[in-house]
């Protein structure tokens, strides 16, 4: 197979972008890794994303995918293993850490309260204040606008930022999510398998967020299943497999077609093509 | 370029009439059984209507109200307080017994009061959110338990099962104008209690819609691993809760124990399901995270206009409880239908 | 055998064998009747050296248990209540048939001797509620509202029909909620309010007695308040000319008696009453005395 | 071609020893309690391991235990009922109003009583599922109800309180037979409530772990929405639940009256949430979906042996709640460290 | 654009299968439709299915696909046109009536109950029992073994099948819920997305299962986000865009490129490739 041509070590050195050093990454992990009682999750990993860079992580079900972004985002400790921000060693005890430092998750399961309206999931957490001492309360009418605002900046047009987020369509809610990181002046935008649910045109919509979000300098770290997916937009590959590093590819070093067939199971759908057909 | 994922959503009928808006808040359906007992009751009896009927069951719904308010906010973040009637006895003995028995200073026996309260408060708070067993479970605990301490301590204490001769403590009367007294206004008699619990109607309804706790208590209570992830601090906000709680236990009991001078070592128990009964008139949902201030000082309206009503009505006492479970059926139903005309899922 | 002389510091030196006597009421805990009714005991018990548990639950079949696993202690006497007769009757009759004598208390005095007890002490709910409606009738009132404070007690309700048969005006009951005074006191002035003719307001407690006293105030109603039960507010209250009078039981001496009876006969072999009641009450505390009653009531005792 | 899904999650560490299999049912935690408990009791007492002491606290069990395995059957299905406490009352009430006072035929009372009873359960499922209310406040309102007719009715039909002359109504010693009675076994006195408790026991757990309804059960309280679409009559399985609850408030009614021959208006008031304790102390989740009927039956255990072993203590029984409640915390939190040192999720 | 030679009037007479004729289809709907209230969340829709043959339903978010597939299912009723089982006009009331027509249906969010065992999950509503009158019970032993059997059957190996399903992965809890609609005699297994959200691999695995059914003998409604899991298995395509059909396709008329094209937003999609790029 191509695996020999595809050597990670020998991949590593190589940089999609000459200028930008490794040194310069916002997120860095080092041999990370995290057990969850006696199942090892993730072991070993290493990956950094600087500015205006897309990592891609790519993995099978169970992989480690999520437990990778849950150390990055501060929602989980990491058992083993440096993680560097800005080139500072870090553990992070709550989410609310990784979120002051500039880091920004979209999660799996998006990370929105259902029945409160658009605007005030957009701004939950960091909400914008008026006034001061007692009589400190939040701006709603400045919080209304700038939820509109910046939807519209993604594209959104939302008759009514105050309809409960869940009776939104799982693609704008996505987009909510999104275009709360990237507000939020967020350095990396963290996102996991923002387009598994979507249809075509959804995550067409949401790979050119992530591209206009990289095109303003953030960095970004994209999680997916579909390589169709994160080819188009990724500067950089991850490819887990029950929990370790499979290896870091970067663009230039590897090809849609052999990213497919690295991911697990890539050579068992190539067989699997025949059986498909009818008998 | 501009992909308009929002236009095609627009395409589909919907009707957003302002009206609908405001039909849409969670206390709408209490306001409207609310105006219905209220006429109900103005119609067929004398007394409903006059200044000093109408003191009266304000007076009544200001004691419900309070801890109904308290106990929405909580039951908006997600959790329950049993012990929450409990309290409100437990305060006052502790104020009784230290100035009676002791002779403390009547100040610092509120004070006391106020921080044994909070720390049961908090208390409730840590159990629930260490072990991650439920609120119902945990405060059902200290409810027995604090109905046991307030009897056994009562009486080892004072020998008997209630506090006597309260009101010749010293600053009673200083202590009564915040607690027990009353001011004429429009030829009614109002109790103190019904100011306290206007104001904090009113402070609970902005916490909740315009400060940043208001908008965490809603998201705590929503979805509680969402509010983790976006950095909202949910021990603080859960800690807060049952505290104010327990605080609004304390304010009742000091009420109370103001308005008779006198307070009971069953005082409170049984009381806590009435406000649980408000909240959701209110439009409180029990799953959290949906619910209003104002509808659950409507609800304890409700309530104390119906508990006087039947008074008022002269109807035999004997069916009291039948006819508070058919309000109680009623307004839940009004309240649904109100909220499914308007299109909002329960 | 000996007298009952003081014990000393636990009972070591108490003289004969060692007494136990278990009291089981139909008094729920934290009811201050019942309460006053357990000091007598408890006290009768350290006065003579006896070892007094005391259990209540008004609902009979608890009762029924509670006695059941009192007897299964085997004590040398039991105190039971009877607001029921006929739900305690097969434990009773298990006692008696234990060999363990019974004395019953407060209400029951009917079907004591017929389920075997030696003799009763106090009198029933019903007779001191005729005690009250006589005292109300000399007042000459006729329109007289009696606050049940404890929904569906029996108790509380012969009270209420006692003085309803004997006093000659109509009587209508109220309920309210003992655990929520401050809205027990709202609901009466609520009543007063609703009925301007309503010139008696009577009490079955201590607690509810103040609240009424207020509500009476605040609704400006010219009602006479009489209760049953003492407590140093009530005789405040008595003694300020707010209450026409109170109904004593004297619920201590139904709890002190009998234990005192029983650790006789265990002690001496002594049977008291000779098959006839030992009535307690009711007395009445007045203007007239209120002063002398005052001090024992500050101590829980009456 | 055979494409391993699972052989890779086999290589994942995982513990399967069959020890741990029996440790993860539900009611493990409480008989690790109730154990605790007999051994407290046994030792600190005399009387506690006595036949006469054995046969008291089994009573006492019993009849809580009964009703506390329908409420697990309910809360494992997905809903509450506060009306079960009352419903003992009510169905007391009806057979000695209508055998004492109107001189029905006693048989007939007794399915009088238990039409009635189902009626009322078949009216809280449906009231339920047709306006989606929780079952928490329908059922609460029904309890309202309940206890306020209870009172009412009864003091219209009979002029008091109570139910008298039950003794002597023709046949009542027939019945009596089935629900009063009492024979010796091993020394011990045992009321028959003991052989209902035990039997009802045991055919709840044949119902929920062998039998088709069982298994609806656990799925209709577990996901109510796959249940449906996989074509689970959810309707009908909640009914049942909601009438079997009836009709175990039924039976205690029965045993209670017949035992005492005597009923009170007040009778079952408070005892509601009684059940629901021991279901949760016995392992039952408050959301649904998961415990056991024999757990819920050792919860009733541990709350009989603690209820009479403060008795045969000599414990000061106005801490009873007090120490109640102390037992319900300790009960559950035993239960969970037990769950979690087995890796169950609480 | 392509549009002309794909349209769906001119595509709806050919067949894949020139053997089998639409009267044998085994569920047919014509012109249906269905409102929520005020939204009308499908309309006009006609497709069927017949024996052996795998029908893809493809279409955005919102597009009604998972409305169409209740309306087939019983969970919901349509509130126009028709709905023919076997030939015969039918209105559902209960999912109950379905299932005991042989339509068992895989839900997009599985209908497991997590709580429960694997092996009373697999037969939830279809339990064995044994023995007759009073003695009629559960058949555990049967059941279990069954379980472990067909899923084996499937090539899942589960070591025990008393863990509660919630602790499967999702690709396993899928697997489960496609082995009980086929060991249930099924005619027709109804798959609302079943490969959302499951890697390569995984995918690959659920694709394998509905070519195997569908050797079976069996119809197949597959829904699905992604052309690329459509295209292999597939025998017609039918295209929903807002509630209306687009199209119903015989694969022999169209590719996959050209079905990605129709699917709503093809054509962005398309204009986004080269945003995605950096500029
Ligand atoms: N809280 C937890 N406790 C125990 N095990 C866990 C926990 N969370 C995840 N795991 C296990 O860790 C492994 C990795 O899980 P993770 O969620 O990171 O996978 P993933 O790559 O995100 O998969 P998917 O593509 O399905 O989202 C899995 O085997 C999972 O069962
Ligand atoms: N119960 C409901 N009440 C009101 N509207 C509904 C309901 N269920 C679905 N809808 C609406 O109907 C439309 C079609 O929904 P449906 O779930 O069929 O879409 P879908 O094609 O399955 O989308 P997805 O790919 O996101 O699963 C959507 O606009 C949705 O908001
Ligand atoms: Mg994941
Ligand atoms: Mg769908």
């Amino acid at each position: 197979m191509t695996r020999s041509s595809l050597d990670p070590e020998q991949s590593r050195p190589e940089k999609s972008d000459p200028e930008q050093s490794r040194p310069e990454a916002i997120l860095e992990v080092r041999n990370i890794g995290k057990s969850y009682g006696s199942v090892r999750a993730l072991q070993g990993v290493s990956a950094a994303v600087g500015p205006g860079e897309v990592l891609c992580v790519l993995g099978d079900n169970g992989a480690g995918k999520s437990t990778f972004i849950k150390i990055l985002s501060g929602a989980h400790r990491h058992s083993e293993g440096t993680l560097l921000a800005f080139g500072v060693e870090r553990r992070f005890e709550h989410p609310r850490e990784a979120l002051d430092l500039g880091i920004a998750t979209v999660y799996q399961d998006l990370a929105v309260v259902p029945l409160m309206p658009v605007w005030r999931n957009f701004f939950l957490g960091s909400e914008l204040s008026r006034g001061r001492g007692p009589l400190r309360r939040l701006d709603v009418a400045g919080m209304r606008s700038t939820t509109k605002h910046e939807l519209a900046r993604m594209g959104i047009d939302l008759r009514d930022v105050d309809q409960p987020i869940g009776t939104l369509s799982g693609g704008e809610r996505q987009s909510v999510a999104i275009a709360r990181a990237v507000h939020f002046g967020a350095k990396v935008v963290i996102l996991d398998e923002p387009t598994s649910a979507l249809g075509v045109k959804q995550a067409g919509v949401v790979l050119s967020y992530i591209a206009r979000a990289r095109d303003r300098g953030l960095g970004v770290v994209f999680i997916t299943h579909n390589p169709h997916h994160a080819y188009p937009v990724g500067d950089r590959f991850l490819l887990l497999q029950r929990g370790t590093s499979v290896g870091d590819f970067a663009k230039s070093a590897i090809t849609i077609d052999e990213m497919t067939a690295l991911m697990a199971g890539g050579a068992e759908l190539e067989a699997l093509a025949h059986e498909l057909e009818r008998p | 370029m501009t992909v308009a994922v929002g236009a095609e959503i627009d395409e589909r009928p919907t009707r957003a009439h302002p009206l609908l808006t405001v039909l849409r808040r969670p206390e709408v359906g209490a306001l409207v059984a609310a105006v219905a007992i209220f006429l109900f009751f103005s119609l067929s009896t004398q007394a409903f209507l006059t200044p000093a009927g109408i003191s009266t069951w304000l007076y009544s719904a200001s004691l419900f109200g309070i801890m109904a308010v308290a106990v929405a906010l909580l039951m908006i973040g997600g959790e329950f307080d049993l012990s929450a009637g409990a309290m409100t006895g437990t305060t006052g003995l502790i104020v009784g017994v230290v100035t009676t028995q002791w002779g403390l200073n009547i100040w610092l026996a509120l004070v006391l009061a106020l921080v044994v309260a909070l720390s049961i408060g908090a208390g409730n708070a840590w159990v629930v959110m260490k072990t991650g067993l439920p609120s119902f479970i945990v405060t059902l605990a200290t409810f027995f338990i604090l109905q046991g301490c307030n009897l056994a301590l009562t009486k080892l204490i004072t020998g008997s099962v209630a506090i006597q001769g309260m009101g010749s403590v010293p600053g009673f009367d200083q202590v009564k104008v915040f607690f027990g007294s009353s001011f004429p206004f429009l030829g009614m008699d109002v109790k103190i209690s019904i100011v306290w619990w206007i104001a904090l109607t009113a402070l609970a309804t902005w916490v909740l819609l315009r400060t940043r706790p208001g908008n965490w208590i809603f998201a705590v209570g929503g979805q509680v691993t969402s509010s983790r992830q976006v950095g909202v601090p949910v021990l603080k906000v859960k800690l807060g809760l049952f505290m104010t709680t327990a605080g609004a236990g304390w304010l009742v009991g000091m009420l109370q124990l103001f308005d008779v001078s006198t307070v009971q070592a069953t005082t409170g128990v049984g009381q806590e399901f009435i406000y649980i009964i408000c909240a959701v008139v209110g439009g409180c949902l029990l799953t959290g995270g949906y619910g209003s201030a104002i509808g659950a000082a409507l609800g304890a309206l409700i309530y104390g206009m119906t508990l006087q009503g039947i008074v008022f009505a002269q109807w035999d006492n004997n069916w009291l409880k039948a006819f508070l479970g058919g309000m109680l059926l009623l307004a839940v139903l009004v309240n649904l239908l109100v909220r499914r005309q308007s299109g909002v899922r329960a | 055998g000996c007298t009952a002389t003081e014990s000393g510091a636990g009972g070591a030196t108490a003289p004969g064998e060692q007494v136990t006597i278990a009291v089981v009421t139909h008094g729920t805990a934290g009811d201050s009747f019942w309460d006053v009714v357990k000091s007598g005991a408890e006290q009768a018990g350290t006065d003579l050296g006896a070892t007094v548990t005391y259990q209540g639950d008004g609902d009979p079949v608890k009762q029924s248990q509670l006695i059941e696993a009192a007897v299964a202690a085997q004590p040398d006497g039991l105190v039971v209540s009877m607001a029921n007769p006929d739900g305690v009757k097969s434990a009773v009759e298990k006692a008696v048939a234990a060999g363990i004598p019974v004395i019953t208390i407060n209400s029951g005095l009917e079907k004591s001797l017929e389920f075997g007890a030696q003799t009763h002490v106090g009198q029933s709910e019903y007779i001191a509620g005729q005690g009250a409606g006589e005292q109300l009738a000399e007042a000459d009132v006729s329109n007289v509202i009696c606050i049940i404070h404890e929904a569906g007690n029996s108790g509380l309700e012969e009270r209420c029909k006692g003085a309803a048969d004997t006093i000659g005006a109509t009587v209508s009951n109220v309920q309210v909620d003992v655990a929520n005074l401050a809205d027990a006191q709202n609901t009466i002035k609520s009543k007063l309010l609703a009925d301007p003719s309503i010139d008696a307001v009577l009490t079955l407690q201590t607690g509810v007695a103040v609240a009424a006293s207020q509500a009476i105030d605040e609704a400006q109603s010219p009602a006479t308040l009489a209760t049953f039960d003492v407590s140093a507010d009530v005789t405040r209250l008595i003694q300020d000319g707010k209450m026409l009078f109170a109904v004593d039981q004297q619920p201590y001496s139904q709890g002190y008696l009998p234990v005192t009876f029983l650790t006789l006969q265990k002690r001496n072999g002594d049977v008291v009453g000779g098959g006839l009641p030992v009535y307690s009450g009711p007395g009445f505390v007045t203007k007239q005395n209120a002063a002398q009653v005052a001090k024992f009531a500050e101590n829980g005792t009456r």
